[in-house]
């Protein structure tokens, strides 16, 4: 039976940043919202991480950049943004009316870089919280390094920690061995929340032409075929920092992030799953507090973890 | 699940009828009584993949009439596979009509249309729309057989003159049906061509030699339709009136072009702006 | 046109052992074949490889080990056999009327058990090559680690390499940052071809019972959904080594087969795709066949690598 | 795709009927007459998924008559949400029939089923054999609602009687399936029972009490279904006949049971000698 007592309280926090309702839509996957805007209530988003900017513009990886493979897509954008200077000056005063939260997603090939945009990007009061994304797949050999790389991880998160104090997220790649080896000392390095994971990379080839499908020939694999991926790299994690964890990957459903709430993940992140439907967010949120009234729960932070013996995290 | 708020541009809509023209050519209506209302010429929409799991589908606005559009699809992958499947009475979610369309003003009054397949699907609105206008308007259809050319009655049945191609010389021209404007010299305007990007690049080739202008709408690999996640990108000269002010040049970058998005900039560019 | 040539010859060769068609069964998921022998002509295989075998029996893990997720599956078998002894009393010989070839598979907590296993089996006639299963996920960490560390995986090969002189194929682990470093030492070490890739780690969460669907907690991830992992692991092991490719990972059609050929696998191993379609080897087989004779190439070695500029192996 | 040559047990089969007694249970009719001519009570079939890329379907064969067998299916997934739009004249590959069915000599003349929601497809052709060889037959059947108490009078049919629970009261006996024979006490020799693991589990307690003895069907997730993968097992005496000589106890071992495998040394197994 299901209990009608008051609505769940699925708000979550990440460090000094509040989301009303425990979505961030990813990086990359939703450009700055005003994209979705007429697909989808803002308002009712936790919130939007930006596409990641970096100190210079990137025109971005040759097309085709996107690849649709079995429950998935891959892609290799390859970080195409206008540069941290022409986004403060054209970009970023847009976001203030955004109705939901608004995450800066900073990418960079030195840990200056990381240093530098964070500081020039978190100045600005219309950003509530900044991503470090330390992960990506799609710039050659440099990108990741820093996410795969114990020392460069670390390197990049204390220098970006250095330039702001706002909520710091450090986002992680699947693409290594011990994932909670790295999440380990970005926690240590002053990160407030760890996003997890980011795309694994992958590759398709054209039989027909004889050529890989990317002009990248790499790119990240997203969607629910890394869905199982993602939990154990949330899982693993939550047993091994004590700071939040947004789970990421191939989320489309309430049941999807429910997995990695119960691994231990405070907040989920939506990416690919917008592009099956737009309306996946939507779903999630309303899924959740259904799920949690008809077991009489009153908050999502009670259930952070619960299905993880392991899990070290505060709710 | 609890009914969710549909937001202005996200539609559940119903299959009102389907036909199968040609083998793995399914032509489905729609009871879509918005988008049939809004749509332009050259617009698209995405199809949520009704088993889920699968990014969404680009699909060009075929028919829009009263309540109705419908949508030709060509069976390649497995989306379409899946797509082709609906029934009369089964839902299907679409989010649109998104993209902009063709420029019809720009296209003058004595346009060739050039539809290679299931590019077809993009030109049908245009047509109507051209002609209702008072333009002069000429059909040139190519597809591998003379089965796969479907529905050219429409646009005859639109005013529209037609001419027709086939790789096998099943119907038609037997070659490519960019040859049969090429052998007529330049009777048109103008041309707007819908189809896979060889054709597409030819057609611009071929303007360029008929030193007439081409609106070329392309049919890439789409994720989110919206213009968010920068995967549909083509190449573009920085001066055209479509570029993205996105990014500004980089020191260093060698190259001299912008990328496009096609879902937003697009999916209709100027084949002589195209650097591709 | 289709030509109409002789049939193509779609053989392998990985190191001495012969294939007439280049398709194995993937470890563990074709028993020794005769368990498939009612549902497909054995002979129209390339071969098989058999489950993997430990110094020790091992009861294997509890129950639940499989988990069907978005096209794929998870399991964690933990490595279910009867040890080396009694495997060689009883089992070994049923394999000497296999019309295909016989591949041995070995598993190991120690340098010093690929030694022992790799002998005592390869000793027998009825086994016509190991393969060196240093990658098995399900066992806690101990059966990885070896594929995760290059001076584990060489110690391993090299003890199974001295201990016979029959083909030796080591099967690779993609759970690591760069497989290709890997794959090197592992050429050095005397390995005569490489198997990409073992499954992916993964899990799954069963939010109703709000614990681990797998009673391991976690599994290996196998299926369509790795194989844009698989394809990308081929491709960057082909531009490292000259040793051949055994590719693997979501091969359903012999599109999939021809995306691993290309990018540089020898031969094709199917585990998971025999769970989606008994009839998924035989297809593979014969859609080769049909690709390399609608482009008049005459035998499959002439196109192995050929949309990777930088593939390195011998034809 | 070239045509491939079918092996003995793997089957391409038409769909001949559908019905849909309630919502999501579907049952489909094949034209599968090697299925049927050789199928024994208990037995079950691999479903290839048509679209692909999915692990196959196990699935009880339920009835199977002349040159038709059916299936009986919920929609509890994705699986068997694809397989339960199957509709006449579609195709489907099926596998089979693999396993051990019921040992019904050992089930003696005085049997009570006991079904467990669709856990009653495995139970029909057990109940036509026993009667027809000259058993008296009573099904115990429950389900959540009574909605989902399909096909009781295939089984009154055969002349088996028939007694009914439902989890909600709403036909029945309102509770478990179980408590109704639990309240008649030891009215029956032996016990034949499939449905969901905390079912048979209970199954196997009231055995216990009852002092008889029961087969129970596992439903189980497969890969293979043919005793190749090991994915599928459940804890085993070692004393069982059914258990496999595969492993030995190895050194240091505690757990005193062997793991069997479902498809392969099941699905079918006496319950007193599971360890579950
Ligand atoms: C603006 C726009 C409008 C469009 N309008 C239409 C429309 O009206 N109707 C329509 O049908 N399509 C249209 N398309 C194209 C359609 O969106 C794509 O064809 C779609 O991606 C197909 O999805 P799929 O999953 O079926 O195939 P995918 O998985 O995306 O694969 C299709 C492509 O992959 C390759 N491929 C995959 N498998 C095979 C195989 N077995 N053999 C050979 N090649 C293979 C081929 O290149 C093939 O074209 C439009 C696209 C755009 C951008
Ligand atoms: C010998 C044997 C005989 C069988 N006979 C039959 C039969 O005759 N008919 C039949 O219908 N089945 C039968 N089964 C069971 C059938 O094989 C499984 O139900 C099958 O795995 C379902 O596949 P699926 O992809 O639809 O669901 P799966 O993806 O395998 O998921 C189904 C299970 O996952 C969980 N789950 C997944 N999504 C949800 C959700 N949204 N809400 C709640 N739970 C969820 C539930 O535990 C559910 O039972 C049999 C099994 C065996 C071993
Ligand atoms: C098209 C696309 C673009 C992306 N761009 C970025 C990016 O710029 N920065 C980033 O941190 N992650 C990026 N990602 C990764 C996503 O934010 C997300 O972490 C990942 O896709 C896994 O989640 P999902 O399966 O829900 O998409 C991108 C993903 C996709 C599919
Ligand atoms: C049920 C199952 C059991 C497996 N057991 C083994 C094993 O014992 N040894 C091994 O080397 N690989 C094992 N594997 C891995 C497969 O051999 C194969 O490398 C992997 O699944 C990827 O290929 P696929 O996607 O075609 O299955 C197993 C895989 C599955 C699904
Ligand atoms: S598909 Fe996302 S920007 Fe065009
Ligand atoms: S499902 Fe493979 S052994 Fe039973």
């Amino acid at each position: 039976m299901v209990t009608k007592a008051a609505e769940p309280d699925i708000s979550a926090r990440l460090g000094g940043l509040r989301l009303s309702v425990p979505t961030l839509m990813g990086s990359g996957c939703y450009g700055s919202g005003e994209e979705y805007a007429s697909l989808v209530d803002l308002a009712q988003l936790g919130g939007v991480v930006l596409k990641s900017v970096t100190r210079l513009p990137r025109l971005g990886n040759d097309a085709p950049r996107l690849v649709p493979v079995a429950s998935g897509l891959l892609n290799a954008i390859g970080l195409q943004n206008p540069g941290i200077e022409s986004y403060l000056a054209s970009d970023v005063a847009k976001f203030a009316d955004r109705p939901c939260a608004v995450v800066g997603s900073v990418a960079g090939f030195s840990v200056d870089d990381y240093a530098f945009v964070t500081e020039r990007l978190a100045a600005r009061d219309e950003i509530d919280a900044i991503e470090l994304n330390i992960s990506c797949p799609n710039v050659g050999a440099e990108g990741e390094t820093f996410a795969c790389d114990p020392d460069l991880a670390e390197r990049a998160t204390r220098a970006a920690r250095a330039a702001t104090a706002k909520p710091l997220i450090v986002k992680l790649s699947p693409n290594v061995t011990d994932i909670a080896a790295i999440a380990r000392v970005v926690e240590a390095a002053g990160a407030d929340a760890l996003a997890v994971i980011n795309t694994v990379r992958g590759m398709a080839i054209d039989v027909d032409r004889v050529k890989p499908k990317l002009a990248n020939v790499s790119g990240g694999l997203s969607g629910a075929a890394i869905r199982p991926i993602a939990v154990l790299a949330v899982w693993e994690v939550a047993r091994a920092v004590r700071i939040p964890i947004v789970g990421q990957g191939g989320i489309e459903t309430a049941r999807d992030a429910l997995e990695f709430v119960l691994a231990g993940a405070t907040a989920v992140s939506i990416g690919t799953g917008n592009f099956t439907d737009p309306r996946v967010p939507l779903a999630v949120a309303s899924g959740i507090r259904t799920y949690l009234a008809e077991r009489g729960i009153a908050t999502l932070a009670e259930i952070v973890g619960s299905a993880n013996p392991g899990f070290r995290g505060a709710r | 699940m609890p009914v969710l708020e549909t937001p202005p541009l996200v539609h559940e809509t119903v299959v009102s009828d389907r036909r199968e023209p040609f083998s793995d050519i399914v032509i489905i209506g729609l009871y879509a009584p918005k988008i049939a209302r809004e749509a332009r010429p050259g617009q698209f929409v995405m199809a949520v993949t009704p088993s889920g799991e699968r990014v969404a589908t680009a699909l060009g606005i075929y028919e829009a009439a009263g309540d109705r559009i419908s949508l030709m699809l060509v069976v390649v992958g497995p989306r379409t596979r899946e797509l082709a499947l609906l029934e009369r009475g089964d839902r299907l979610v679409l989010a649109g009509p998104l993209g902009n369309g063709f420029q019809l003003q720009a296209l003058g009054k004595n346009v060739a249309l050039i539809a290679g397949g299931v590019g077809l699907a993009s030109l049908l609105l245009p047509a109507q729309r051209l002609l209702a206008d008072g333009a002069r308007v000429h059909l040139y259809y190519g597809a591998r057989t003379a089965g796969a050319l479907v529905d050219a009655e429409l646009f005859e049945a639109a005013g529209a003159g037609v001419s027709l191609a086939t790789d096998d010389g099943s119907r038609g021209h037997h070659g490519y049906v960019t040859e049969l404007l090429a052998r007529e010299g330049r009777t048109h305007e103008t041309i707007a061509a819908c189809g896979p990007s060889p054709m597409l690049r030819a057609v611009g080739t071929l303007a360029r030699t008929l030193g007439v202008r081409a609106q070329v709408s392309l049919e890439e690999t789409f994720a989110c339709g919206v213009g968010a996640c920068w995967g549909c990108v083509v190449p573009l000269e920085r001066s055209s009136a479509q570029a993205p002010a996105f990014p500004p040049v980089a020191p260093g970058e060698t190259r001299d072009y912008v990328h496009a998005r096609i879902c937003k900039e697009g999916p209709v560019f100027w084949s002589d702006e195209l650097r591709w």
